[in-house]
C-alpha cells in the first residue's frame, strides 16, 4: 500500500497516469452534471416560495462546497508537504488555490444574484454565509499573493502551506463570529434555510450537480498538478527524455 | 571514535541551481576545518548548513554521532557562529548586547572585563554599536564567542574588516581555543595561518 | 417553451446563474490547458536548444 | 574543554532576554511606538470629518470606529516586527540559539504588545470620550481592546514572520493579516456597541478571551515555522 503511494506520488509517473486518471473523473462528472442542470431547471418543481428562482441551488450550493473543499485540500496538502516532505502535496496545494477562489467567486455571484429577487438588493450585509464566503475569498487572495511573492518554490511552498494551516481554523472562527454577529442585526430576512425534508425530485438533481461539479473539480485539479509538476520538474532528466523522445513515445 | 562534528554527502539546491553536492567531512577536537572556494561558491550556505539554517536536498550533519536534526538544542547550545552580519543591534550599547547575548547561551569562566582588554575595546564600551567602525564591531562579535563556553566556533570570513593585527589576533583566539580542546569552522578565502591539525573542504 | 425558459420571470436572474457557471468551467477547462501547452512549449524549446548547443 | 559546572540558560530566559532586549530598543526609538498611536488619533478624526460630527452619529459609530482605527494601528506597528532584526542579521543569531524558537518569537510578540497593543488600550479612553461614550462602555472598550490586541499582535507575528524579507512585504502583510484579524474586529466592535446599548455583552469579552488564549497557544509555533523558513 505504501509502496504504491509512493509510486503514485512520484513526478516522472503521476505525470504519466494523470491524463488517464482525468478523463476518469471528467466524463461521468459532465455526465452527472448534464443530468443535474436537465433536471434542476426544467424537471424539478418549482419551490413554492421562491417560484423558479430557487433554481440557482444548483450552481450556488455546489461552488460553495467546493470553496470550502478547495481550501481544506490546500491546507491538508500544504500539511502533507510540510511534515512528510512530499513535493507532489505542495503542488497540489499550489494547483487547488486559484480553482477554490474561481468557485468561491462563482458562489459569491451566484448568491448575489439569487439575492436580488429575493431580497431586493444585489448584497445582503447580514447574510452570515454570505460574509463567510467573501471573507474566505480575501483568504485565497492572501494566500496567492504570499505565493507570488516569493521567488523561490520551496520556500513559497512551505511559507504558504503554514498560511493555510493558520488559516483553515480561522476560517471556522470566522465563520461562528459572522454568524453570532448577523444574529444581533437581524431584522432583515435572511435566506430561507434548506430543510432536510426536500422533495426528491429537487433533491437528486442537486446531488447530482455536487457530486458532477466535485469530479470536475477533481479532474481540473489533476491536470493543473500535472502542468505544475512538469514545471517544478523542468530541470530533471526524466522531463528531458521525455521531451526528447521521438512523437510517439511520449 | 566518532568524529565530534560530522557530514555525509551534503547536498543542497537553491531553486534549480546546485550549490555543492557530496559534501562530507569529520572533525574532532582540536581540529579546524577550513572551507575553501572563491566568493559565491557557497561557502556561507554550508556553514548555514551545518547549524541546521537551509533544509538539505540530501546528507546528514551529526553531533557526536547523533543527527543535528534531532538534537537542535544540544547542538546550537555547543557552537556559537559569527556570520557574515555580526548579528548584534546597533542601537544598544556594546555591554546590553553582550549581555542579551549571555542569556541564550552557556557561559564561560571568563569576565566581560577581561575578554574586552584583550580585544583592546573595552573602552568603547558605553557607546552603541552603531559609532563602532565595521572592524570594531567584528572584535565585539568575537567577544560573544570568547565568553560562550562552547566547543564549536562557525567563522564565516573572520578577516574581513581586519587590519594586520586583528587578523594575528583572531587567529591566535582561535589557536587557543583549537589548544583548549575546542573544534573551528572556518570560511575563508585567503590563507590562514595557524599551528593546528587541519582539515579542508574546498567548493568549486 | 418560452414559457418554461423564462423561468416565471426569474428568466433572466437564473440564467445568468447557469451561464455564469458554464462560464467559470470552460474558462478554467481553457486556462488548464493553455498553462500546459505554454510550460512544455517553454521547457520544450529550452532543453532543445542546450541539445544543439552541446 | 567545557568547564564541568556548565550551565544552559534556562528555557524562558531567552523569552525574557529578547522581550527586554526589545523593550530597550523601543525605549531607544520612541517613534516606532509613537507612530502607530498618532495613525490611531488620525484615523479616529477622520470619521466625524466624514461623516458629520452629530453626537447621535458619533456614539453610535464610534464602537466600530475606535475598533477599526485600532486593528489599523497595530497592524502598522506589526510590519516592523522582524525586519530590523533580518537586515541586521541578529535574527539569524535567534534561530540558531539553544532557546526554544516558539518562546523566542513569543518574547518578541511580547514586546511588541507592551509597546502597540498596551498604548492603544491607554490612550483609547482619550479619544472615547470625544466620541461621547459613556464611562462604564469606556471600560468595555479597554478590556476588549486588551484581550484583542493580544490576539492581533499573535496573528500578526505569524504574517510579520510569513513575510520577513520580501519586497513587497508591507502590503502582503496587510492581505495576509487583515482576514485572520476579522473575528477580532467583530467581537470586540460589537461587543462594545451592545454594552453601549444596555445589552448583554459578557458573551463577547469569554469569545475574546478564549480566541487570546487559542492564539496565545498556537500562534508561536506558526511564528516560528515561519521564521525557520523564512531565513532559508
Amino acid at each position: 500500500m505504501w509502496k504504491w503511494f509512493h509510486q503514485l506520488a512520484s513526478p516522472p509517473h503521476f505525470y504519466r497516469i494523470a491524463p488517464t486518471f482525468s478523463l476518469v473523473l471528467l466524463l461521468p462528472g459532465l455526465a452527472l452534471i448534464a443530468y443535474g442542470v436537465y433536471a434542476g431547471l426544467f424537471l424539478a418543481p418549482m419551490d413554492y416560495q421562491q417560484g423558479d428562482a430557487f433554481r440557482i441551488i444548483y450552481i450556488h450550493v455546489p461552488s460553495a462546497y467546493l470553496s470550502l473543499m478547495a481550501y481544506m485540500i490546500m491546507a491538508v496538502a500544504g500539511g502533507i508537504g510540510l511534515i512528510w516532505r512530499m513535493k507532489l502535496a505542495h503542488a497540489v496545494a499550489a494547483s487547488a488555490a486559484p480553482l477554490g477562489a474561481w468557485f468561491t467567486f462563482l458562489a459569491l455571484a451566484t448568491g448575489s444574484i439569487w439575492g436580488r429577487p429575493m431580497w431586493g438588493t444585489w448584497w445582503e450585509w447580514a447574510d452570515p454565509r454570505m460574509m463567510s464566503e467573501l471573507i474566505l475569498l480575501f483568504f485565497y487572495f492572501g494566500y496567492m499573493a504570499l505565493r507570488g511573492a516569493i521567488d523561490d518554490t520551496a520556500k513559497a511552498d512551505k511559507a504558504s502551506a503554514v498560511l493555510a494551516l493558520v488559516g483553515v481554523i480561522n476560517v471556522i472562527i470566522v465563520h461562528y463570529s459572522v454568524t453570532w454577529w448577523s444574529s444581533l442585526h437581524q431584522g432583515q430576512t435572511i435566506m430561507a434555510k434548506e430543510g432536510p425534508a426536500m422533495d426528491p425530485g429537487m433533491l437528486y438533481p442537486l446531488l447530482a450537480n455536487i457530486f458532477g461539479f466535485t469530479l470536475l473539480f477533481g479532474s481540473l485539479i489533476l491536470r493543473r498538478t500535472r502542468t505544475e509538476v512538469l514545471f517544478r520538474e523542468r530541470r530533471t532528466r526524466w522531463v528531458k527524455e521525455m521531451i526528447l523522445a521521438p512523437e510517439g513515445q511520449r | 571514535m566518532t568524529a565530534q562534528l560530522s557530514a555525509e554527502n551534503l547536498t543542497l539546491f537553491r531553486g534549480d541551481r546546485c550549490l555543492f553536492r557530496g559534501v562530507g567531512f569529520a572533525l574532532n577536537s582540536g581540529e579546524l576545518l577550513i572551507l575553501e572556494g572563491s566568493n559565491g561558491s557557497g561557502k556561507t550556505s554550508l556553514m548555514k548548513a551545518i547549524v541546521g539554517m537551509l533544509d538539505l536536498e540530501k546528507g546528514v550533519v551529526s553531533w557526536n554521532g547523533m543527527p543535528v536534526a534531532e538534537q537542535r538544542q544540544v547542538f546550537h547550545g555547543a557552537l556559537v557562529w559569527t556570520a557574515h552580519r555580526v548579528g548584534l543591534k546597533a542601537d544598544l550599547t556594546l555591554v546590553e548586547n553582550l549581555r542579551f547575548e549571555a542569556a541564550l547561551r552557556p557561559q564561560g569562566s571568563d569576565d566581560l572585563e577581561t575578554v574586552l582588554e584583550r580585544l583592546e575595546i573595552s573602552r568603547l564600551k558605553p557607546l552603541p554599536l552603531r559609532s563602532l567602525s565595521a572592524g570594531q564591531q567584528r572584535r565585539v562579535a568575537l567577544a560573544r564567542m570568547l565568553l560562550a563556553d562552547v566547543p564549536l566556533w562557525l567563522m564565516d570570513e573572520p578577516f574581513t574588516n581586519l587590519d594586520r593585527e586583528g587578523r594575528a589576533l583572531v587567529m591566535e583566539l582561535v589557536k587557543e581555543h583549537l589548544d583548549k580542546g575546542g573544534m573551528c569552522v572556518m570560511a575563508a578565502h585567503q590563507d590562514v595561518e595557524i599551528d593546528a591539525p587541519v582539515k579542508k573542504v574546498v567548493l568549486q | 417553451m418560452m414559457e418554461s425558459l423564462a423561468m416565471g420571470g426569474y428568466g433572466a436572474y437564473v440564467w445568468t446563474c447557469f451561464g455564469l457557471a458554464a462560464a467559470v468551467l470552460i474558462i478554467n477547462e481553457w486556462r488548464v490547458r493553455a498553462r500546459q501547452a505554454t510550460v512544455y512549449k517553454e521547457i520544450e524549446v529550452r532543453i532543445k536548444a542546450l541539445e544543439d548547443s552541446a | 574543554m567545557t568547564n564541568p559546572e556548565r550551565h544552559m540558560p534556562s528555557m524562558t530566559s531567552g523569552l525574557l532576554a529578547v522581550a527586554r532586549r526589545d523593550l530597550l530598543l523601543a525605549w531607544k526609538r520612541p517613534g516606532d511606538v509613537l507612530n502607530p498611536l498618532f495613525f490611531f488619533a488620525m484615523v479616529c478624526t477622520l470619521f466625524p470629518l466624514a461623516v458629520g460630527p452629530s453626537a447621535e452619529q458619533l456614539t453610535f459609530s464610534g464602537p466600530g470606529v475606535l475598533w477599526v482605527a485600532a486593528l489599523l494601528a497595530m497592524l502598522i506597528s506589526l510590519n516592523s516586527l522582524f525586519i530590523s532584526d533580518f537586515d541586521d542579521g541578529s535574527l539569524e543569531q535567534l534561530l540558531i540559539s539553544p532557546q526554544p524558537l516558539p518562546l523566542v518569537g513569543l518574547g518578541k510578540t511580547i514586546s511588541h504588545w507592551l509597546t502597540s497593543g498596551l498604548p492603544l488600550v491607554l490612550v483609547s479612553p482619550i479619544v472615547a470620550i470625544t466620541y461621547r461614550m459613556p464611562g462604564d462602555v469606556v471600560l468595555v472598550l479597554m478590556l476588549t481592546l486588551t484581550l484583542g490586541t493580544v490576539s492581533l499582535s499573535l496573528l500578526g507575528s505569524i504574517g510579520a514572520a510569513l513575510t520577513v524579507g520580501l519586497h513587497r512585504g508591507t502590503a502582503l502583510l496587510s492581505l495576509l493579516i487583515l482576514p485572520l484579524s476579522m473575528p477580532v474586529l467583530i467581537i470586540g466592535a460589537n461587543t462594545v456597541s451592545l454594552a453601549a446599548g444596555n445589552e448583554t455583552y459578557s458573551a463577547g469579552i469569554w469569545a475574546l478571551a478564549a480566541y487570546a488564549v487559542g492564539t496565545l497557544s498556537l500562534a508561536p509555533y506558526a511564528t516560528a515555522a515561519a521564521l525557520r523558513i523564512s531565513n532559508e
